[in-house]
Parts: C-alpha cells; structure tokens; sequence
C-alpha cells in the first residue's frame, strides 16, 4: 500500500529509492543492523518522508553505526555510548517539526544507557527508538550484553550467569506509550512497525532481535537466525496505513482485525492470529510478556500503544515557529525591559 | 535589665571613638529557622541607607538544626570581603554560642537571646540580652508564625543599637514579600517592640553606627547565580537543562522564575524556551550537546560533583564542535567536599578535562555584574567558536548578595557564529569557490560552518561523530586526517583570544610585585592592595576574566618578575595553568592559594604576601 | 609464470647486496579475514629463529571488511619501534592495493594474491602474484575453512622468498593452536603448497633474507595487556570490575583466562578472586571503591571514554583515600576519537582529573616486561599511599606484540599497607598513646591506619564519606580541619616519591642535549638517539615511570638546559606536567609531540630534534 | 517475639538498644527518614544481629545521611549520589559473611540512581536496599524527584507533568527476589519487613514512603503524612520469625494466614486482610502494582519474594575465608609456577 509510482519508482514527494539510501556498509554480511537498515529506508520512502525532517540518533556499537547507512540526506549524531536519549531530547527541541529515528544496541540500551533509556521513556519524546538486540557487544568483539540470555557461552567470556534485561517490559514500566518487538529475519513486520513507530504521537520503542553472525549466532541461543526463524511467534499480522491514505484501506472480513488509530490519523491495522490481543491493555501486555519468556518464545508485533497520551511537546505551548530559526528580536528581551530588572534587583 | 549579665563582668565599655560605617556584624542562628529573612532585612535595609555592604553566609549541609552564620559587613569605602573578625554578633544558637564569642573583637558587642543560659567567657565585650519569648509574645501572631518572627527582634535591637533606619526596614521587608501588606506588617510589629523594648531599658552605646550616605546609589543588589540567569536571558537562552545541586541550583532555579516573565508571550503563553530537569548530570550536558547541536543557545549550571559526571559529553562537545555553556558555581572539593562552602578548585580540572587533547574555554566572572554580562556573552563565544564554554563562578558570588551597578543591556547584537541555512549553502559555495563541508577551515580561523537541523537544503545534512573525521564530515582513520583536525581545533583556541574579555588591570606607580587572581576573591585582592601599598608594598593587579589569555595577559606576566597568584585552593592552580601558558615567567609566579570554605580575607592575603616579600 | 607483471615494467632487479635481518614486511588485508593467525604465525617463526622482530597491528575500529596493516620489523640490533617505510609488502586487499604500494621503499618487494587486477603504478618494486585461489583449492579443507586458511598461502611464498624456517613457523602454529593438531596440519599444508609453488616458480631474490640468530634466546613474547593481567595475578588482585572498551578489554579478558589458572583451587574448584563485567565504567569503578575500601586488592582496565566516566568515583577515592588500581590503556582522543589507534593523550587528563584539587599517582610501563612488574607493584604503591593509582599504558604498548626478558616474580614481599585488626588496635594505642583514628597522622607521612569491614573489634568501624571530616572520620565542615586534612592528602603524595619506581636514565659521554619520554616510544626514542648521535648529536635519556618524580627526575631536569620532551599528543602534556612541576626550569622543555593514531618513527623523532637542534 | 531480656533489655549477643544506635540526627525534626533509622535499631537489636556484621551503604540525600543515624558499631561508606549498588557490591565481596544495609532516597534510586539500581538487582546481592521514597530532593531543598507524583506542584519548581517511576514495578522488572513496600508512618510494618529483608537470600528491595516535613508534605499529596495514614492499604498484616525461634512461633487460625519460608529457615508469616494474596506471583504482583496506582492507593506489605533463586554469592565457589582476610601466600601464586607462566609465552 504505498504511493509510489511503479514506473518510475518516484514516490508522492519526488524522490527515489536511492535518496533515502545511506553509504555502504562496514558492518560484517549477514549482521541483522543491515537487515533493519532496508526497512528503516524502505518504511521512509513508501510513506513520502521527506529525509530532511528526519534527524537520526544513535549510541555507539555496531548498531550505532547504522545511521550511516541509511537516509544520507537526514542529519545524524552518533553521540556516546548510553547516553543518546539525553541528546536527541535537546536535539529535538531545536526544531520540534523533525521526527527522530534513534538506533541503540542492547549494551547501549540495555547495560550503560538503562537510566536514560528509561527517562527518556518517562519525558515521552516523539521519536523512533529502535534496540537492535544481538545479546551481545557486537563492536568489542563479543562481550556479554544485558539481554544475553542466562547460561549463554561466549568465547572469550564464559557463561553468562544473570538474567537479561527485557527491553519491552522495561519500556512498559516507565509507562512507554509504543512498545513493540519484533525480528530481523521478519523484514515486512519490521517495516511495519517502522511505519506505525514514526507516526505515533511519543516515543516508540522498537525492540528488534538482531542476530550478531559474528559473536552470538548458534542456533540454539535466542538472539539468533535460526533460533528466530524457529520460534517467532507473532501476536498478530500487522499492517499500516497513513492517514492520507485512509480512503484507499483494504477490507478485512470483519471480526478478524483489530484498528488502532493513531493520533495523526493513521491506522494499525492488526490480523488475528490465534487469540484477539489487544494492545491498548497494559495488563495484558505484561502478562505476554511474562508467558513469552516462560515459553521461551520470541514473542513479536505490537506489543502496547497507548495512542493518545501527550508527548512532551504538547505539555507546553511553544510557538511553530522552530527555535533554531528564531531571530535575535525574538529570544533577546526588548532594551525597555532592562530597567524593570533593575528594578527588581532591590535597586537603591 | 542591663546589657550586662550583671553577676560576671565588668561594666566599664572602654572609651572610644564611634565607629561609623566601618564594622562587621554576624548572626549566628541555626538553619530552618527563619533567620535568612532577618539577615536579609538587615542588609538590605542598610543598603537602602546609601551605605555599602556585603552580606556572606556560611551555611550547613543540612536543611534544618545547624549552625550557621550570616555575617555583615558594613563599610564606607566599599570594601566588601570576609573580614576574620566582628565587632557585633547576633547569638541566637546556645550550640555555638561560646566558640561564637572567639570570633569578637576586643570591645565588640554581643546581642543574644536571654534563653540561653550559658555564661559567656569573655570580659572585654558587651552583652545585650534580648527577652525574645517574652517580646513575641506581646505581638499578635499565629504560633505556626511566633518561631519566624521571633528573627525580627534581634533586627530591632540592633536597629536600635546600631541606628538602622526603620523606613529603609520596611522598604527591605516589602520587597522581600513582595509588597504582600500582611508579612510585612506582622514582621515589622515585631521589629518595632523590640526597637521599643531596645529604647527604654538599653543603654545608649554609641561604638558602632550607621550614618545614611549615598553610595549605593543607583545601585543594585544581587546574588550572582541570579545575575547570571538574567543575563543568560538576555543572551536569549533557549534550552536549559539541568540537575539540582548547591551551589549551582539557584542559577536554573532563577532562570525558571523569570524567563515567563521574560520571554513568555503574555498574550498566547507561548514560550521560547524550555527548560528541563534532567535525571542526573550527564543527561543534562547530553541534552545540552543535542541542543546546541540543533542549533539553540543551550546552557546548564552544576557544580563540582555534576561538572566531572559531564567530562565524557564535554569531551565530545570540544571534538563535535557543539557550542554550549556550562556555569561552573564551585564548591569545595574533591568529591562530595563541603557543598555548602566555597572554592576556586575547579580551574585545572577543567583546563585538562577529559581524555585526550582538550582545552575548554573558561571564564571568570569576578562580580555581580560580571555575572550578568557573562551570561549573556558566554553564549556568543560559544557559538563563535563552535566549542563549549565553562563559568567558573563561585559560591560565594553565586549565592551570596553584592552590591553592584546596575544591569547593562548588551551592547552589541548576539553573535550567532557561522550558520548555513537553506539559501547559503549556494552562497558559500559561490564565495569560495568550495563545496562545503562541515569541518572545512575557509576563513583559516580554524572554525568551520555548520548547518543545523531542519535546514531543507538537501546538501546541508551532515553526520557528526565523536571518531575521527575529514572535512566533509566523512568518518576517517586516516592519520593525516586525524593530524589536521586536531590541529585546527588547537587553531581555534588561538582564534578565541580575540573573543574573550580581557582582564581588569589597575596599577599602582613603582609598583614593585603583581597580583593575578580571578573571580570573587577580587574584593578581598582590592583590598589587600591599598593596605599593603600602606605598608610600602606597590602592587599591580590584573583579574584574568578568560582562558584563553589575552595578550594584555601575556604583556602582564612578561613585565612582573614577581607575581603573587591569589586564589582559593590548595595547589594553586591559576597558577599552574599560567607556568603552562609561560614556561619562560614560570618562575615569576608565587603561591597565595588556600582552601577552607570560606572567602579569603585581606588579612590573610596581606599577611601571605608579607611574608614572601620578606623572604 | 614470472614475478612481474610482464606488460608493464622493466624486470631489472637493481643489483644490490643482500638485506639481512633488517627490513620490514606490511601485510595489507582486510579485517575478520583471519589474517590475525597468517601475520603472528609470521612474526613468532622470525622470532623463533632468534631474530629480534616487532609486529604493530594498524587496524579499522569495525568486526570485518575493512582495510588492515600488518607490520613486522625485523631487527638484527633490536629496533622495534615502526619505520615509516616498508620493505615488503603483501597486499591482498584491493581497496588500498594502489595507496599500499607508496609506503615500499624503491627495489621493495610487492606479493599479492593474483585476483587484484589492478594495475601497479611503480615500476621500481619487483611483484610477486599469487595464485591463492588456485593453490587453496589443491588442498583439502571444508569450503568454510577455505577462506581462514588462504591467508597460509601468502605465509609460504614469503617463506621461501625470505628464508622462514619452516620448523619455526610449526613450532608458531602449534603455539597458536595450543597444540591442536588438526589446525597446525590444515594450515601447515597450505603453507607447504604455497612454498612448494613459489620454489618452482619463483626466480630466486636474495633482496632480503632472515638468518638465524640466537639474539631472543630466552625471551618471551607477550602484549603488554596480557603481561599486565598477569603481574596483576602476581600481585594477588582479587577483585576485577570491568567494562569492555578497546584497547583495555584484552587486559580484563586475559586476567579471565589466566586466573583460572593460577588462582582457582583446582581441588574445589573454589576462586579467591571475582571478576564482574559492570553495566559500565560507572558501575565498574565505583564496585573498585566498595572493594578496595572493604581491603581488596581491586583493578580494571579501561580507555579514554570509560576513564572520563569514572572521574566522578575516582575523585571519592582519592579523598576518601581508597587504594584501587585502574589500567587506562590509552587510545587516540578526545571523544570516541580513534578507538584502534595508539596515542599518550590522557596524562594531564589524569594528572588534573575531576573537580577539586587532587593528583593522582600515574605509572608509565615502557615496555611488555614493565607492564607485567607494574601489574604487582601498582597495588603496593596504592595500598601503601591509601589512594587509587593510575596506569597509564597504551594500545601500541597492550595489543601488540613485544619481545621481552621472561616475567620476573616479584621480588619483594606484598606491602598490603597500614591496616588494622581487631588485635592491632589496642596495640596502635599501646605505642601511639592516641585513641585510634580513621584520618590520624601517626607516623608523620600523611598516611593514617585503616581498618577493614568485617573487622569484630566493636571500635573498628567508621564512617567513610566524600565530605568533610576529621581526623576520627566525624563529619566536619571546620575550616581548619578541612585544610588540615587537604594538606595532610597532599603530604601523602610528598611520602608517594619513596615508593614509586624510579626513571631509567642513559646516557652518553657529553651529551648535548636531554631527552624525556614515558611509556611505549622508548623504541623509536632509543633508535632515535643512537642515529642522532652518529648525525653528532649526543643526548642524554631519561624515561619516566611514574608520577610523583623521584628526586632522580629533578636532578635530570636540574642539570640540562634543553630537554626534548617526546610524547604522543598535541599538546605536549608530559611537558606540561613537568612544567608544573618544575617552573625553575620550565624553559628546558622543548616539544616533541603528535599524534596521528600511529606510533612514532625514529625518523620523525631525529627529523623534529634535528630541526629544533638548528634554530 | 524477641529475645531481649525483659529486665536488663540485653539481647541474645549481650547488647542493649543503645549499642544499635547512632549519632543524633541532623535531619528535620519529623523527617520520615528518621522514623526508619528507627526501626532499623530496633530490627537489628530485636534480631539479635552483630552489629560488626553489617555493613552501611547510601548515596547522597537526606535519606543517605541517615546511617549515620543507626548502628555506629557498623562498618559505613557514604558515597556517591546515585551510585551506591555499585560500591556495596564491591564491598560485600571483601567479606561474604556481612550482611549489607543500603539506604537511598527517590532521587538517589530513581533520578540518577535507576541505571545502578536495576542491575544491582539484577545480581541479586545479598542486601537490603531501603529507598526512603518522599517525592522530592530533600537536600538540595525540595525539587521534583523522579516518583514526585505527576500534578505535584512545588514552589520553586512549578508543577511537576511527568509520570512517576514506581520503584516496587521497576524492582519487579528487574526480577527482584524481594520487593516490598511500606510507610514511614506504619512503623511496625518496616521493622518486620526490615526484618525479613536482612534474612532474605539476595537483594530485598524496600520502598518506604518517608514524608519529607519540609518540602513535600501537603495532606493530598501522596507522599505525605496525611495522604498516607488515609490510603494505605496493607496487602496483609506480616510478622517475621527468625529461623531460630521457629519453636515459639505462634499459632494463628487455619486460613488465616500464609507462610513463606526464607532461604535460612526463617519464616515470614502474612494475616489475610480482604483477599488472599501470594507475594510469590509474579503477574499478581505486576497486578496489585498497576490497581494500586490506578486507585491511588499507598499499597504497603510483602509484593514479591522468591526466597530461592540463587544470590550472586551463590553463582560461584569461593572458599570460605573473607577475601580481604587472605594473606600473601593464598593469593599470590607460588614462584614456581612463574617458570610455566613464560612458557605460556611462547618463550624463544
Ligand atoms: C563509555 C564507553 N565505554 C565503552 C565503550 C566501548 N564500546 C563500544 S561499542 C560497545 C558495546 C556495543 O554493544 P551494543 O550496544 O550491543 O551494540 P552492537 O555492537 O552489539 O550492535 C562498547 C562497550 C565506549 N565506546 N564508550
Ligand atoms: C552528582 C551529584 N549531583 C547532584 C548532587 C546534589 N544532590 C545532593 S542530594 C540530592 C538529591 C537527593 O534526593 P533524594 O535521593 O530523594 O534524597 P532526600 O534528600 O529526598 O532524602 C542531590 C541532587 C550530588 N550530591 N551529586
Ligand atoms: S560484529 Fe556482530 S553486530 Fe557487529 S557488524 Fe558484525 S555481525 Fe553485526
Ligand atoms: S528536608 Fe525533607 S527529607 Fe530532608 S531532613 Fe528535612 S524533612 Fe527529611
Ligand atoms: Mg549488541
Ligand atoms: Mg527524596
């Protein structure tokens, strides 16, 4: 359901497949980042983003590295390790008109950047947060993560002996109002799900399995292809549809889908597969999470949104007008005024 | 009732001239109490009567139940720095009370709360028992309000005693309830029964008064964090982050109160700002790096414990290139230290912070004022030079009250520094000759264009990084690469010298050593300078406002063969940063460093330089 | 078959004597290859055979796919510092096959694998194509093993080309695969093909040739990493926090391998040690403070961006004096910077770190065998001085491999310092006469008496915290006991000199000039001095180990006027602290400083003081 | 159900109340911090513990001023703001055999704190981590903290729109074996949770409401005195009987009551109030949490335990001599063995 033009491959806002490109690759073949990659510039271009109202954020790891592979034409700042929420918030500020597209590894979200992910989730920021999830430190060469799974062996590292960190019950925790999971060898589902994530009102976080070939890919450990392949199990089919788009929406047998709406007006369509989930119910969405694990099931889709709730842009009146493109006039107080501060200086 | 306690003491005040105008006065209460209210009204009500003044308080690290004093110094010439002595105390806390009389000079008078029933040491000083309880009681007041207002007694014996002018009292209590007509009248109640009380049963004891003049006039009184926070308003702060922590927090704290007032559209409740309390220090600065990344004039105040949680973010701000302020209001450290004390122990820390090559640009306020222009400049250096900038402020300037002129618009538009946006990216191009490219050195002042977020323009889009990068912005490992950047960010800091303040230099004829300091120990310095010159000892004085130093810095230090480097901590680091800055004067520069919470005084300075001179 | 590409260049070999056993062989691949093995297996063969040799890993700070240097020297005298120019080069990536082809001196040596199509620019090397493909598929191995093993074929042409002992390159293999035989056969064979292909089809160049020495008998061959986690062991650590971060992760990652070893009952399986992979250098330094202050021996290991996190926790340490040890291996700064480079850029970072006056004890290893020594004696000094010691080694220093003298145990008992037991304190007041005291000053060295937790003697226990306190560890904002305790803390550092290993100083009969240097260019500084020396210029050379300086250093520095001062960063930051340190002499410092990610040369070194030499 | 002597007040060690205590306090008068100091002297006194035994630990805050307060026979480092779980981990591997008592407060924990915090748990150290909860920055004079609850408006500060971090939900992300919560004004109730905390096998987690008298306690709001004593709701009334009073323990009628054993043998005893609650569900608790909250209602008793699950003591085998009692010849290798070590270097 996209809006570009079969013959030419130009989309509603003129631009091609290639503009939403970013450099080569320097990741290893077959690395998940890669995979997520393609969707992140394949979910952009279907929906006729314009690249230069995207800023792109990332941690460092391998996974932090993948803004520079994708939409060269947006702004990116590959900041510190953990510590890339902090900033995106005061980025975003700047110009509160720009979507941001975060990309963290788990040891950026799940070890060093706990705090903040977590606090950023708290402020509701509008942004894409994705977790390219490995279970491993992929760009020091094979560490254990926090979401490594309990007993997996790593060369150099031994066993891991503690539980890992659950990024999407952690994001439902701080009351995160867009949670999803999802697996990179399940590439329509992620591109979906980058759709919906860029059109909800706060930050959405995107956890996505994202197999390490290199560190951490034997086929009996979570984080990895077969594994995924094997055991996915999807809470629902999921499609997406703009709200521009809204005339052009498919009919689904009535009773087999579930809409959510988003606050712009687009649309999570959700296909049911087995039981009716409904990701509005918080509850609900611990209680998958909890059987998932015991079950040990990589558990994807669309875990909870919660459409409605203010982002922290809409907790204060700010002018459209972006703040970086405001003039002196405008953020220097009149000379008049000068006096009157004076004056409540206790001026003798 | 005599200002005796009659059983212990001789009664005989030596006979002396009165001082006028010329003492120093502390109350020592514990904290919670209420007494900064009282300390306050003194203060301010004696600025009112045209006399200069300075008040400092030297709190606990607690919220309630400690000792603290607060303590006034009243001086016709000006002076405004720690004095190692009073001639009046307030004694109001029976905890402290003996050590408390330590502090009196021989003949000082001491005011006191006649609940204690301790029995003071010292023969040489006079006693005024003040009947607090019995006194309040006599006003009307709720008991939730009675331990207040019990503060305002002392205020009006001491009016009484010392001549403090009743309408300069209310001007004082009407400003600091904000004209609210009834705190002000419960507490100036207060004020005037004991004023009354004072006036029948005390004896006329003329050794310390007041005379009304006119020096403040026009004048302005303020703390520094609030000075700096106007001034950053007038800078046209746009993002704040920020994470609590004294001595640092009332700088956002007056930045939240009066940027509605300033730059919020009455009419819509827009505003032009935002301000954010972080989850700690290194999301603060984080917030920082993204919005001066953005393009927005972004600032945070911490201090000592908040500044190294921020080294990693600094160090990728000096290497991204992202313009930021940081106001540094120091407190005694290392570590946690005393939080409630002041310093100057943060300079080295921040000349060197972080791993690898690094310099940060400081400033050094050295006053009220200075805070306030700071404020407001530190923005344009930062974005000039596309670099962080850190204010090394104090505790003492930072929270403490000073007189000073008032407020100065800024004389000068802001400068925005070398910003794309849509349309220039064709004009750079056409004026160079060059595509651009993020880090490219044009103008061969070692600062580069940057465009911001936002900006349409396809080709303005560029990614930034804390690794190695070429000109356009392309990660890069390559050594000469590597080299260049480095180099030209060293360029950078040379360019900044014509963009910091100069320093403040005041000369004396034959002067026969230097003084060099910074910040809120000029006072103290100033001071220091016109006894010793008494003593014969000439001195020059120059207070460095900015590292990088200026050449009237360089010219300073090759023309002194002795220069004393005054400053508040243990290894003298002003001065070690000048020996790196003039290996060939290292030598010139002499140690007047201490740290011990408190401001330093001009005694303790004189006595310092006295004794090297000697040598 | 011949060895030139036959279209393009004169096959003229320049006549000219052979090279032996001094040249330097680059090896250009790309990483995640597996050329790891081919290029070590190289290196330890050369060593087996008793030629001194060096190898320096120029690597991309990604997993796979990106360009990779290789290199050995080869050195009959034993120079193992990085010329700027190879000998021979063996270019198997494409990408940078023309760039890799500037870096050969003229007659150099090109092989390459025969699929690079590309066609060479100079016509003054003499080329050797390989057919790797062809060669790799003659022998038998799984696909997936194929690629891992090709990199052997590069290893058997050179082999024959320059002589590799082929017993040596088995004993390299059987060393690498810790005696497995399968791979040392698999790879073996690959070699044999290759060699066998070039006997047959190679004309013989006798250009450059290895001859067996006996110049490493006895000597070992280590990283500097594993060298230090070993000393460590030998120092007894018993408690590891850690958090990965290139360079540092081998240090903690062989301390891993090792303990196991060496300090795990092999009966009970039972360890005295623990080892825990924080959720970040916050986490890691700060279990190091709960460590040491609770009496264990406590290290990590880290680089620039992990170091600027711990300034906050290190700044307790230092003043709530904890002993602990951190490793900081450094790599190219600031920000993330160069994360695979080499460079010495955090030493004033350290020196100054955090907020507040503090300093903290830095050792500089120079060398493989240093690593290992200062691996034990790091914990005496910190346990001795009561404070957190700072190792300063570097990527060059820890990830590559350096010949060496076998590890030395250590040769003196364990100073474990001044800590008290439940018995020990009524002795101290038996032979004190004073009530015992956390902060007390006994013996007059700034170093007071510590008892650990677990400790039963009910007068044991205190109070430890970052802010002010007195000599009894009671909470204290006094100024006198602030500045009491604050220079008490700087007297330890006075006490530090007569426990820090002193500089190692060479010198040469009327040596003109003096030369200072800390840490992993000692090669290229002792290679630089001799060629110096033949140019006329005789230097003096004095390494420093640490900080403190001994009273050696200040004698050095006291007696040459000019002192070259060489250094791996921008700004001169060993200067600058010797500076600080020494503002007498200050001027004698001149600057030899860069930093491009690569060690230094011998040649820039000679080039940079010859030029200073002149004016 | 102590073991105090009734006449001379000395306990089962030969120690009387006075030798729990502390230094007088220098927080307000009032504090709620002071009223758990308390009830901490009087858990370890009633325990019969050895005071050399436990080792204190807090970050920075009023409520980390406190173990000054209690217990000056014991061991305390007073730390960093926010980093605490990271030293006493270290700590408590100097000597296995102590037990550790942390206290944080809101901002402590859940500002600065929450990074440390979570992965302390995730550990699983054996020790109580008391969070003296009031909403606010005490020390630094009455800012929001990160629990302050959302509408909360403060004078300095304005009003806070930001949802609180709820540590009881975090701790149970994290898969905390012990999470409990409590009121200052309910002392009865912390001094038995206190108690069975230091009997647990690995890190008890507390969350004590603990009203800050000066800067957060108006009657409506939550962490108030007030608000407190008219909402709380005692999941069950708990009594704590050591392992070894197990003999004395008293009777209640069948039914009445549910017992969970602790790893020691010691046993927690929980009175139904209205439903029958069992602290050993997972999802129960995740539930009780998101009702409480939504009701506004200051929960209090035993949320979660899983007296079983392995400490990180337990992941290891380490002998049973305190590491920081080991002598030069334990833990220094044998200079024979220095000969092998240069073999392993592959030595010419
Ligand atoms: C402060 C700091 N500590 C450590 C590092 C080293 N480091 C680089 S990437 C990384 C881990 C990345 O892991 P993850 O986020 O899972 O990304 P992946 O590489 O697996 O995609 C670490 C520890 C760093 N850059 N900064
Ligand atoms: C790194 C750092 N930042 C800031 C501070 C200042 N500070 C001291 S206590 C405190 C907050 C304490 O709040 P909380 O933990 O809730 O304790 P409470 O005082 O309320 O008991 C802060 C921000 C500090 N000490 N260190
Ligand atoms: S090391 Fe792992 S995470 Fe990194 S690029 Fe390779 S496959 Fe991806
Ligand atoms: S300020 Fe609040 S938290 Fe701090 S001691 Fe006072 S009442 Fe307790
Ligand atoms: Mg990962
Ligand atoms: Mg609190």
């Amino acid at each position: 359901m996209t809006t570009v033009d079969a013959q030419t491959g130009i989309n509603k806002v003129g631009l091609s497949r290639a503009d939403y490109k970013g450099l080569p690759s320097t990741l290893c073949q077959g690395c998940g980042h890669n995979a997520i990659s393609n969707q992140i510039i394949a979910a952009m271009y279907e929906l006729d983003v314009i690249p230069e109202k995207i800023v792109k954020f990332s941690g460092i790891g391998c996974s932090s590295k993948s803004p520079a592979y994708f939409l060269n034409r947006s702004f990116s700042f590959n900041g510190l390790h953990g510590r890339m929420p902090s900033m995106a918030l005061g980025t975003l500020f700047a110009d509160m008109t720009l979507k941001g597209i975060g990309v963290s590894g788990d040891g950026d979200t799940a070890s060093i950047g706990l705090g903040q992910f977590k606090h950023l989730i708290r402020r509701n920021l509008p942004m894409v947060y994705i977790v390219e999830n490995n279970g491993v430190y992929g760009l020091t060469k094979g560490q254990f993560s926090a979401t490594a799974e309990k007993g997996l062996t790593l060369k150099h590292e031994g066993t891991n002996l503690f539980l890992p960190v659950d990024i999407c019950l952690e994001a439902l925790a701080s009351n995160a109002t867009f949670v999803a999971r999802s697996f990179a060898g399940d590439p329509k589902q992620v591109k979906e799900l980058i759709k919906a994530a860029i059109s909800h009102r706060g930050v959405a976080v995107l956890d996505i399995i994202s197999p390490c070939v290199t560190f951490n890919n034997k086929d009996d450990t979570i984080h990895s292809y077969v594994f995924g392949k094997e055991h996915e199990v999807r809470l629902h089919d999921l499609i997406f549809t703009p709200a521009r788009d809204m005339l052009t929406i498919e009919d689904f047998a009535e009773g087999d889908t579930r809409d959510v709406e988003l606050y712009d007006g687009s649309m999570i369509t959700l296909h049911k597969l087995g039981t009716d989930y409904d990701p509005r119910d918080r509850q609900a969405a611990f209680k998958v999470l909890e059987e998932a694990r015991v079950k040990r099931e990589l558990l994807t889709g669309l875990i909870y949104v919660n459409p409605d709730e203010p982002s922290i842009f809409d907790l204060y009146k700010f002018p459209e007008k972006p703040f970086n493109r405001m003039t002196e006039q405008e953020i220097r107080p009149p000379s008049e005024t000068i006096r009157m501060v004076n004056e409540w200086m206790f001026s003798a | 009732m005599s200002q005796h306690q009659p059983d212990m003491i001789s009664t005989s005040t030596p006979e002396r001239q009165p001082v006028v105008n010329d003492f120093s006065i502390t109350f020592c209460t514990v904290n919670g109490s209420g007494s900064a209210t009282s300390n306050l009204t003194v203060l301010r009500a004696i600025f009112k009567m045209g006399i200069p003044v300075s008040g400092k308080n030297i709190f606990p690290s607690n919220i309630q139940g400690l000792p603290t004093w607060y303590s006034i110094r009243v001086n016709k010439d000006g002076f405004t720095a720690r004095v190692e002595k009073d001639d009046i105390i307030v004694a109001m806390n029976p905890a402290t009370f003996i050590q408390d009389l330590d502090y009196v000079v021989p003949g000082g008078m001491v005011l006191y709360s006649d609940d204690i029933k301790l029995t003071p040491t010292r023969s040489d000083l006079t006693y005024y028992p003040m009947p607090v309880k019995q006194l309040i009681r006599s006003i009307d007041i709720t008991p939730q309000l009675r331990d207040f207002v019990s503060n305002m007694i002392y205020v009006g014996v001491l009016a009484w005693l010392i001549g403090i002018d009743m309408e300069a009292i209310r001007a004082a209590l009407e400003y600091h309830f904000k004209g609210r007509a009834k705190p002000v009248e419960t507490n100036l109640a207060a004020i005037r029964v004991a004023y009354d009380w004072a006036a029948a049963n005390l004896q006329e004891n003329h050794t310390y008064r007041l005379q009304p003049m006119k020096a403040t006039e026009g004048m302005i009184l303020s703390d520094g964090n609030t000075a700096a926070a106007l001034g950053a308003i007038y800078g046209g702060v746009q993002f704040v982050a920020w994470y609590p922590i004294t001595p640092g927090s009332s700088l956002p704290e007056a930045l939240i109160e009066y940027l509605p007032e300033l730059r919020m559209n009455k009419e819509t409740g827009e505003q032009n700002y935002m301000i954010v309390q972080a989850e700690d220090e290194i999301a603060a600065i984080g917030m920082l790096v993204g919005a001066g990344w953005g393009g927005l004039r972004a600032m945070t105040a911490t201090a000592g414990p908040g500044l190294s949680l921020m080294t990693e973010y600094l160090g990728l701000a000096y290497f991204a290139e992202v313009p930021l302020v940081v106001w540094d209001v120091q407190r005694v450290g290392p570590s946690t230290g005393l939080p409630t004390r002041t310093a100057q122990g943060d300079l080295t820390g921040v000349y060197f912070m972080g791993h690898g090559d690094t310099n940060f640009i400081q400033l050094f306020p050295g006053n009220m004022n200075e805070c306030f222009e700071f404020g407001w400049k530190a923005f344009d250096i930062a974005e000039r030079l596309q670099m962080p900038v850190v204010v090394l402020s104090d505790l003492d300037l930072g929270m403490n009250q000073w007189m000073g002129q008032p407020f100065e618009y800024p004389d000068r538009p802001m400068d925005r520094g070398k910003v794309l946006w849509e349309g220039d990216l064709d004009l750079f191009e056409a004026k160079t000759g060059k595509k651009w490219g993020r880090y490219l050195d044009v103008d061969g002042d070692g600062i580069p264009y940057r465009t911001l977020p936002g900006n349409l323009n396809p080709r303005s889009a560029y990614f930034t990084r804390g690794t190695g990068h070429d000109e356009y912005a392309r990660y890069s490992e390559d050594p000469e690469v590597w080299e260049r950047n480095i180099l030209r960010l060293a360029k950078k800091i040379q360019t900044a010298k014509s963009y910091m303040p100069g320093p403040v230099i005041q000369r004396m004829e034959q002067a026969q050593a230097g003084i060099i300091a910074v910040g809120s120990t000029d006072a103290a310095v100033q001071e220091a300078r016109l006894k010793l010159a008494d003593r014969g000892i000439k001195t020059d004085y120059m207070r460095i406002r900015g590292w990088p130093f200026t050449q009237e810095v360089d010219e300073f230090v090759r023309t002194h063969e002795r220069i004393y480097v005054v400053e508040i901590n243990r290894d003298g680091q002003l001065r070690q940063i000048l020996m790196i800055n003039y290996p060939e004067q290292a030598s010139h520069f002499r140690k007047v460093a201490r740290v011990n919470g408190l401001p330093l005084s001009a005694r303790w300075i004189i006595d310092e330089i006295l004794s090297q001179e000697e040598k």
